[in-house]
């Protein structure tokens, strides 16, 4: 296991390393560069060369690589160039309000799809099965800003049932304390996720199902419900593992749009409004913390299956 | 262990009250368009502590039947017809809670597949108890005590410590036994035991057969065996069944079955054997046409069609099952008689003279294939699986040999050796004398063309998605020989020499059966002439009657073209049907060789004494003579071979020097028999002979 | 980045078929009237009725957005802002949108947009993230951990930073939005083909081909290739519904296609401007249309997946 | 002053119930704008409207207050820190008074702190926005204490009064001693800064940690000397913050609030759909797409979107709005240095049409540099007659065609070059086609519908525009004036929809915008008489030489004026004193809840 553990880390460091250097070379195709976009159309060709020069992004691109990777070895992401913060900070105060809010959605969704795909598994082929998937298929292809618009609009514009922004406290338990404001935005972000993880759970019980194990378990003189919660269950949530793996990236990368119509700022946010204002190091820095996301997700996933599927070992 | 038996023990074959009772089942499984009518009125009796064999060939309603038993069928299976008493009650009337009752209360199951058969994220303790706790009253500690108290009978060493485990940790054979532990957990009056070794090797198969059988004996149960297999029928049932079509087509004890099988099709199953005609060299029995489609009810005997005996009443009569005076029972309209034994045809095919003296065609030259454990991607290598090490042996012109061995032994890695699939780590394959390793690429290609390989999974070995023509064009295309119709004509040529019809040219492989799909793959090894085919359990797949098809198909074409074969197989009576010599292989040695009647007739190793012994046979009387199974324990891994002698770890003759000493393969006699025996048997008097 | 993390695989939990598999019977001749692999997908294909919904749509779609203009005259090119955000009335059967055109014609010319993009993408990607996969599957090793690495570093940068700098620097037409969503989805379909030319590479007839001396060319694009199709379809499938959703997304954020042409996307993310104002002719008919060509194409892909797999399952 | 004219009273209309003390009044930020920089020193990255009007001012009060509480971009001594200056009659110097203020850890509002500032902006001006080479602070050769509460500034030359205070006093905002420290427990004054320049760098980068350090923003020892009505409450880096009363503040009117609080949001719709839900904003805005089309005879929608409980007023920024072309461009720089191009190019921008329909009435032509709303005494008598080139795609086409163009598959080529008056004009290859790369920021729909009509429009007159959205940053990024040999300059027309916003040089005149070489002139434009005009207008006195100015830039077209929009801004029917200026100043002090 240390073995593996390590392997991984190091085959994560390549990865990251991999990522950091594409998202600097992108970022030197951007047209007009940082300075422009930070110091705005009031800066004179001077104030850009001095702002270039304090940034040192007039020494070459693999200098200046390098010394974001020293920086970077020292724990130093970086100072954001528009938001007067370090990126640290800003990662530290944006990420809970992202993670409060995906990982809420991912909780629920999850804590859905479980019993809903297993259900469907269990009626294959009924009217319930066929309007599950349906249903399902028809939030997935919804363009996800459509739906949150949708969402505010009936919801809270027409009917005020639910506030039309998410909470605006500036703390986990704060956020936490006003559910009704979490309604939609975590209700838009469940459709959406609801269709693919039922979707998964479905096929994975229906796979679990036909196996040999099931039909000794009903032999042994188990009952349905017990077969399918002791036996089919835990057997059918290894490849749900493998996909929430997947999800933890979008969990600390945020949801853009969701952010942007429910009014919170998090990372999603963040990283839009950076990227149209070519704040590398902020960039760079949440590129970093979703690529390392992407790679422990990966390994989380892997770890998972090794704990729910005895017959992995690493 | 005593305390557990049961106070009061039937005799078996007491003509006590019948345990289980089926009469006239009629179970249908119902499709999207059809209906499967998978058995079709059965009869059947078990009595208490009596063993019923159920036999029958694949798709002939054996599971359907016992899984009917205790009302387990799958999504769309229900029986339709006929009563099923057990104890006294009638199964079919009753509700589901009364049900789960008898599932694991009176009857206990255990299934083919132990490896899929067990959840793979449970442990086998919580596995075993959650049987006890469904059906005793008892707390979570006293399920423990009996969950180890089964592990115990069912010869689990350290049951306790090993109650943790997971299934992967086990190896197939325990695996089995813990799934009889299930089964036992709450002692059923009837054990329902559907193919319980056919994944097993012939040992280990031996050793749980011999467990189900004093289990029954000590707690007094009944059991129904089912399988596909005559010879394990033989030795352990005491009544036995015969299934066809979804019907019993024959009941008889075991010994007036083996002796004198009544009903055609019985006759013709034993016929098809190929241990019947071990001594003859005969071609096989082998029957005619396909099974009835079970989709469809009819008006006849259903093995009217393909059975050589049918009258015109076989056509319009449905037999039934008729008591004999023996207590036998058959559904046979012109049951066997003395007059009218079945005869196998003769065929054009002379029997190959066992020459010695022909010329070698293939050498291999200490042969060494290490596999290394990988891990990872990334990871190191731990460790080598050595899958052979050192096997050396010829192969001469027209002649077959036979290599056998439990699973995992080297053979399949030996044979990709010989065709070129995989390079040996040392050693050398030498075809006509030449090395094939040396050879430059063009002559190695033209020299690569004399030997082929016939896969052991036919299915796998055919690309789903080319029809047969193009599957037996490749070869050729590929060596560039001949134009498009010239290997047209080959195509035709070949489907003939293995007995399709022309036009399977146009198919799929998924349109075949095994059978059929096997010859493809026979074909295809032949397509480019070649002097050698390797053949890779060519028949483990198939049916006895199948089987035969092939076994005959390989031998004719042997005397028709002059093939050299060498064929792989863990089955002793299909090697020795084919084989003109015989090599026994043991954890990537080999460790005896010789002609093959020599082997078989006088080994000289403990091992393939053991082996001889184990393989159980179509035959009541050498089955109830035999030996309890005299090869205990497993293979041990390949990873770390045994120092010395590999076998010695499992040999009853082992001494100090086998662990020191590894024995060299070599003739005692100059008789082309040879052994790697410290103490080898007859020669030197010392082995149990 | 709420482009979705499985950008390309959508729904494609490996599913079981829904008919019990049969063993074919044992022995004897060739069978007779036996169905051919193709024919029995195309049935499995056509019993599914959300399969077949799904074509009917995309059928009619394409007929609305490509044949629609011909029968349905609009100008779509001249801006006239004195005749916008008109209610539909009897001259344009959807009213007009915020820049004066006929909103009926326009979502005809938006349709054609993100169904050429969607197909198109999909298309490229499928292909180009095929060829990536089988190679690497196949020759394997140290060429195939370097490919994969290059695969996840492309996957862990955020999908939104690549599109936003991409269509920065490229002026986003039609072209540069297949190539741009292309050069997103491919990744997906170079992973699943890189697994399955994985598996593929040892499975028996494969060897068989290299026994008997064939190329890897043979082997690839005889054997591989044509086994690995479902998984490459069915991708294919899922991923024509994610690149009409991509599209959407970047039209919403402005990186869409650039006017005076438009797609869907574009055309709903200008309509959300006016969702307070009660145009609703400009919001449901964009945002229909895209849900249910998203639909069509993920109900088509799913149910390939089960025809595949029926066939795959016979062994 | 400014500050009675529109005295904060129940007279204020749809304020309804009676005046209370105390209570708190909501404020919505503008989309994506986070106040984030509390020192009024600032570079050029934190130099915004949003960190200098709604964080800074009300704290620390500028020297001179610019747009008081009334609705004029004209200075307001009452609510100034200083008194008017008094600038000698050669114009070389000025001498400031400061008015008896204290600070609020009891510190006078003095000479010394005005002194800290120019000596602070002075040794670091790299690192100040409001540095321009060669005028302030260069052009200021000595700051001489004159007096406890008098400062003198020697100027470098004769500069007009109206240019000097707007452009340059605007900048100063006295710093009290207890910022010239180098460490949190220095003595205050003892970092030396005003005694003597050279010891401002240290200075300057300890006050930089600190106003790095937003955490410790509200808390701040520091940061809590304030002179202005307001300190910081609370405060929090995503924007959420609140301004308190300051109890020790000496000008008038003091403050009726107990806190004023700051909602930050995402995007104008989510501040739009929490507005339109009622309660959580008291002060808030009205994006364009979600108002009714405008009925004449009001500026605001009669109509209003969000209910009653809002009463509506327009904000009219202090700005126009155009777009650039690129006269360094090596394709089409020619062509638009041609005068004839220009006008064709702003006779088929129909301007009226635009504001009616893409911005639904809520707009204005503009056609020069001064912005026309609000009427003030800036726009000269022939720019308050309107756009010299009203909206004729046929006088387009006919002004091309008059000189050397013809149009060639529907796009006008130069085929007569030369410098004739019939010809193309100067640098203008045969066989050049209007055919024009039209970068403009995305995100905008009215600026999107514009640009539709524009395109449409421009083809009668066969000038091809080919419209490429980016967001803004790119947009602005690329408009950067550049040599026609740079890759840099291949970029044709930018248009990122803002054009320029007078502050804080809140006098609209064209010294950075439209003076060869200067700074913000992204399209390179160049001509002498404009630099002459430009000149006059930074040394002369009164209002002619700017109205000189405007008038020739209205005509000469150093750019392509395009509509501004303005902003309907919503407020709370129980707050009144609120009151909105277009150079978007704060003045919380006149606000008041209503019960
Ligand atoms: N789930 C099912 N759905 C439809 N038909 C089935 C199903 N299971 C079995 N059958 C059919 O029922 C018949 C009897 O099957 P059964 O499994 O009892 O045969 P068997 O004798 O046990 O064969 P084997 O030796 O292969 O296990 C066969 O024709 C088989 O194809
Ligand atoms: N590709 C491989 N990589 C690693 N180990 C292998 C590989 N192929 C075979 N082995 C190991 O080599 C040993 C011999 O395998 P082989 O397949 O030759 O046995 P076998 O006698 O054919 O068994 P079976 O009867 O089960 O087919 C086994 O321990 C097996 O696990
Ligand atoms: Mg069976
Ligand atoms: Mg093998």
């Amino acid at each position: 296991m240390t073995g593996f553990l390590l392997r991984r880390t190091a085959q994560a460091v390549v990865v990251l390393l991999l990522v950091s250097l594409i998202v600097f070379v992108l970022l030197q195709l951007l047209p007009g560069g940082a300075a422009r976009a930070v110091l705005g159309p009031r800066a004179t060709p001077a104030q850009l060369a001095y702002f270039d020069h304090q940034n040192g992004l007039d020494k070459p691109v693999i200098q200046q690589y390098l010394i974001w990777l020293w920086h970077l070895l020292h724990g130093d992401l970086g100072y954001s160039y528009r938001l007067n913060q370090s990126v640290t900070s800003l990662i530290v105060e944006r990420l809970p309000k992202t993670i409060v809010l995906n990982l809420l959605a991912l909780v629920i969704a999850v804590v859905i799809a479980i019993p809903v795909g297993v259900a469907q598994a269990v009626r294959r082929n009924s009217l319930c099965d066929y309007a599950a998937t349906f249903t399902g298929f028809v939030f997935y292809s919804t363009p996800i800003f459509f739906l949150s618009l949708m969402l505010v609009l009936w919801f809270s514009l027409d009917l005020g049932w639910f506030p039309a922004q998410a909470p605006q406290a500036t703390t986990v338990g704060g956020i936490l304390s006003q559910p009704a404001g979490l309604v939609l935005p975590v209700g838009s972000l469940v459709l959406l996720d609801l269709a693919l993880f039922s979707r998964y759970m479905r096929s994975a019980t229906l796979d679990s199902l036909v196996q040999d194990y099931v039909r000794t378990a009903y032999a042994k003189g188990a009952g349905r419900s017990r077969v399918l919660y002791r036996h089919v269950l835990r057997n059918s949530l290894i490849p749900m593992v493998t996909i929430l793996g997947l999800s933890l990236p979008v969990l600390l990368a945020g949801s853009l749009i969701t952010e942007q119509v429910f009014n919170y700022p998090g990372m999603g946010l963040l990283f839009y409004q950076e990227a149209v204002t070519s704040d590398y190091p902020v960039l760079l820095g949440i590129t970093l913390v979703v690529g390392a996301a992407t790679v422990v997700g990966n390994l989380l996933a892997d770890i998972g299956y090794a704990l729910l599927d005895p017959r992995v070992r690493y | 262990m005593a305390h557990l038996l049961p106070s009061a023990v039937p005799q078996p074959g007491a003509a006590g009250a019948p345990l289980l009772e089926v009469r006239g089942l009629r179970t249908d499984i119902r499709l999207k368009r059809s209906t499967v009518h998978a058995v079709d009125g059965v009869d059947l009796t078990v009595r208490a502590g009596e063993t019923l064999g159920l036999v029958g060939e694949s798709g002939c309603g054996k599971t359907m039947t016992a899984l009917s038993v205790i009302r387990l069928l799958p999504a769309g299976g229900e029986v339709v017809a006929g009563s099923i008493r057990l104890d006294g009650v009638d199964v079919l009337g009753l509700d589901e809670a009364e049900l789960r009752q008898v599932r694991g209360g009176t009857v206990g199951m255990i299934f083919q597949d132990p490896l899929t058969s067990l959840n793979p994220s449970m442990t086998i303790g919580r596995q075993i108890s959650e049987a006890v706790l469904l059906h005793r009253r008892v707390g979570r500690a006293a399920a423990r005590r009996r969950t180890v108290e089964v592990l115990d009978l069912v010869g689990i060493a350290h049951a306790s410590r090993r109650l943790h485990d997971y299934p992967h940790q086990f190896s197939g054979g325990m695996r089995q036994r813990v799934m009889i532990a299930i089964a036992l957990a709450c002692e059923p009056k009837l054990l329902i035991a559907d193919e319980p070794t056919t994944a097993l090797d012939v040992t280990i198969q031996a050793q749980i057969l011999e467990l189900i059988d004093r289990l029954r004996r000590d707690l007094g149960m009944a059991v129904v065996l089912v399988t596909h297999d005559l010879g394990v029928i033989a030795g352990r049932a005491d009544r036995v069944a015969v299934m066809y079509a979804g019907r019993v087509v024959e009941q008889a004890t075991a010994t007036t079955l083996f002796d004198h099988p009544r009903h055609r099709y019985t006759e013709a199953l034993f016929r098809a054997l190929p241990e019947r005609a071990v001594e003859s060299r005969d071609p096989l029995y082998t029957i005619p046409g396909l099974p009835p489609d079970l989709t469809r009810t009819a008006a006849e005997c259903r093995f009217a069609p393909r059975c050589r005996f049918a009258q015109d009443d076989c056509r319009s009569t449905d037999p039934p099952l008729v008591p004999q005076p023996d207590d036998s029972e058959h559904a046979c309209l012109h049951p066997v008689d003395a007059a009218h034994r079945l005869q196998v045809r003769a065929t054009s095919a002379s029997v190959v003279a066992l020459t010695a003296n022909r010329d070698v065609l293939v050498t291999a030259e200490h042969l060494v294939k290490e596999f290394p454990l990988r891990r990872h991607v990334f990871g190191r290598t731990s460790g080598t699986v050595s899958a052979v090490a050192d096997v050396s042996f010829e192969v001469r012109r027209g002649q077959t040999l036979g290599l056998v061995g439990e699973s995992g032994c080297g053979k399949t890695t030996t044979g990709r050796l010989l065709v070129g699939l995989d390079e040996p780590t040392s050693g050398a394959v030498r075809v006509d004398g030449w090395d094939l390793a040396t050879l430059p690429r063009r002559g190695r290609r033209r020299v690569r063309r004399d030997i082929q390989l016939m896969f052991q999974d036919s299915f796998a070995s055919l690309d789903p998605r080319m029809h047969v023509g193009a599957i037996l064009r490749e070869p050729m295309v590929i060596a560039r020989l001949g134009g498009r119709a010239d290997q047209q004509r080959r195509v035709d040529e070949l489907l003939d020499v293995v007995g399709l019809p022309r036009e399977a040219a146009r198919r799929f492989p998924h349109e075949f059966s095994g059978g059929q799909r096997q010859r493809i793959g026979l074909a295809r090894a032949l397509a480019l002439s070649p002097r050698l085919v390797v053949a890779d359990e060519p028949v483990s797949a198939l049916d006895v009657s199948i089987q035969a098809q092939i076994l005959n198909t390989m031998r004719a074409l042997q005397a028709e073209l002059g093939l050299t074969y060498v064929v792989i197989s863990h089955d002793l009576s299909v090697i020795r049907y084919l084989a003109d010599r015989i090599g026994v292989m043991y954890l990537g040695k080999l460790v005896e060789e010789g002609p093959a009647h020599q082997v078989y007739a006088r080994p000289l190793h403990p091992y393939t004494h053991g082996l001889i012994a184990t393989v159980p046979m179509a035959d009541v009387h050498r089955e109830r003579a035999k030996e309890p199974a005299p090869l205990r324990g497993e293979l041990p891994s390949a990873v770390d071979p045994p120092s010395g002698c590999r076998f010695r770890t499992r040999c009853p003759l082992a001494q100090q020097v086998c662990a020191e000493q590894e024995p060299p393969l070599a003739e005692l006699v100059p008789d082309g028999h040879r052994v790697a025996c410290h103490f080898p048997l007859g020669g030197t008097g010392a082995g149990p002979g | 980045m709420s482009i979705r993390p499985y950008s390309g695989d959508g729904l494609v939990p490996d599913d079981v078929p829904s008919e019990p598999v049969l063993t074919p019977p044992e022995g004897g001749e060739v069978q007779g009237e036996q169905r051919g692999s193709l024919r029995r997908g195309v049935e499995v294909f056509a019993q599914n009725r959300l399969a077949v919904t799904g074509i009917a749509l995309v059928v009619l779609f394409l007929l609305f957005c490509f044949v629609g203009p011909l029968i349905y005259h609009t100008d779509q090119t001249t801006t006239n802002l004195a005749v916008s955000n008109e209610p539909p009335s009897a001259g344009h059967w959807l009213g007009t949108d915020p820049n004066g055109y006929d909103e009926l014609g326009r979502l005809m010319y938006g349709g054609q947009a993100s169904l050429t993009v969607g197909i198109a993408a999909a298309v490229l990607a499928t292909v180009f993230g095929t060829l990536y996969g089988a190679v690497s599957g196949y020759v394997g090793g140290a060429l195939d951990a370097l490919l994969m690495r290059l695969v996840d570093g492309v996957l862990a940068v955020p999908a939104l930073f690549l599109l936003l700098v991409l269509s920065t620097i490229y002026s986003p037409g039609t072209g540069v939005m297949i190539l741009l969503i292309a050069a997103l989805s491919w990744l997906g379909a170079a992973r699943l083909i890189r697994g399955e030319a994985l598996s593929l590479r040892v499975r028996e007839y494969v060897q068989a081909v290299r026994m008997m001396g064939g190329s890897n060319t043979r082997a690839i694009v005889r054997h591989i290739a044509p086994n690995a199709i479902g998984t490459v379809v069915v991708f294919a499938s899922f991923t024509v519904a994610d690149s009409i959703l991509t599209l959407s997304f970047l039209g919403y954020l402005g990186l869409g296609i650039q006017p005076p042409h438009t797609d869907w996307g574009g055309m709903l993310s200008t309509a959300t401007n006016y969702i307070n104002a009660g145009y609703w002719w400009l919001l449901y008919p964009p945002g229909i249309a895209i849900i249910l060509v998203a639909i069509a194409f993920n109900f088509m892909g799913d149910a390939l997946r089960d025809a595949f797999e029926v066939r795959l399952q016979r062994h | 002053t400014g500050a009675k004219a529109n005295g904060g009273s129940s007279s204020q209309p749809g304020v309804s119930g009676k005046p209370v003390q105390g209570g708190t009044v909501s404020w919505a930020l503008p989309p994506a704008t986070i106040p984030n920089w509390i020192w009024p020193m600032a570079s050029l990255a934190y130099f915004s409207v949003y960190n200098i009007s709604d964080l800074q001012q009300p704290m620390y009060r500028p020297l001179y207050w610019f747009g008081g509480h009334n609705l004029q971009p004209t200075v307001d001594y009452g609510l100034s820190a200083a008194k008017p200056p008094q600038y000698s009659s050669n114009g070389r110097s000025v001498t400031i008074t400061l008015k008896p203020w204290k600070w609020s850890n009891g510190e006078k509002v003095d000479a010394a702190d005005v002194v800290f500032w120019m000596h602070m902006v002075k040794a670091e001006k790299a690192n100040w926005a409001g540095y321009t080479p060669g005028a302030f602070p260069d052009n200021i050769t000595a700051v001489t204490r004159t007096g406890p509460e008098t400062v003198r500034l020697t100027l470098n030359g004769r500069y007009s009064d109206n240019w000097f205070t707007y452009n340059e006093l605007s900048q100063i905002t006295p710093m009290p001693m207890a910022w010239d420290v180098t460490s949190a427990s220095g003595k205050p004054g003892s970092g030396g800064c005003t005694a003597d320049q050279a010891k401002c760098a240290a200075v300057y980068r300890f006050m930089t940690t600190r106003a790095k350090d937003q955490k410790s923003y509200a808390t701040s020892k520091i940061w809590g000397v304030v002179d202005g009505p307001w300190r910081l409450g609370s405060y929090s880096s995503s924007g959420n913050y609140t301004l308190v009363p300051n109890k020790a503040y000496s000008g008038s009117p003091k403050p009726h609030l107990a806190a004023v609080k700051f909602l930050p949001f995402t995007s104008d719709s989510a501040e739009f759909n929490v507005l339109k839900a009622g309660k959580t904003i008291d002060v808030g805005y009205i994006p364009s797409q979600d108002l009714p089309p405008k009925p004449s005879g009001s500026a605001v929608p009669t109509n209003s979107p969000v209910g009653s409980s809002y009463a509506l007023s327009p904000v009219y920024p202090w700005s126009v709005n155009y777009f650039v072309p690129n006269f360094d461009n090596p394709v089409l720089g020619p062509a638009f240095k041609q005068l004839y191009v220009r006008q064709a190019l702003a006779l088929t921008l129909d301007q009226p049409l635009t504001v009616q329909k893409a911005e639904q009435g809520y707009g204005y032509p503009d056609f020069s540099p001064v912005p026309v709303r609000p009427t003030n005494r800036w726009l000269s008598p022939a720019a308050k007659k309107g756009t010299p080139y009203p909206f004729s795609t046929s006088k387009a086409r006919s002004l091309l065609t008059g000189h050397g163009w013809t149009e060639q598959g529907g796009v006008m080529t130069c085929t007569s070059p030369g410098t004739g008056s019939s010809q193309c004009g100067a640098g203008v290859k045969k066989g050049t086609r209007l055919s024009i790369k039209y970068d403009y920021a995305s995100g905008t729909q009215a600026l999107d519908q514009q640009l539709q009509q524009y395109r449409s429009d421009a083809a009668k007159a066969g000038i091809a525009l080919k419209l490429h959205q980016a967001p803004f940053n790119s947009v602005i990024g690329e408009a950067v004036p550049c040599k026609p040999s740079q890759a840099a300059c291949r970029w044709q027309v930018a248009n990122w929809g803002g054009g320029w916003i007078y502050a804080p040089d809140y006098l609209p005149t064209g010294e950075s915008l439209f003076a060869t070489g200067a700074g913000s002139n992204s399209g390179s434009y160049s001509d002498p008489t404009m630099d002459r005009l430009i000149k006059a207008t930074e040394q002369q006195n009164g209002t002619q030489p700017l109205y000189r100015y405007e008038d020739y830039a209205a005509k000469q077209l150093p750019v392509i004026y395009q509509p501004n929009p303005y902003t309907v801004a919503a407020t709370s029917t129980h707050v009144g004193g609120v009151v909105f200026n277009p150079l978007e100043t704060l003045t919380p002090e006149y606000w008041y809840r209503t019960r």
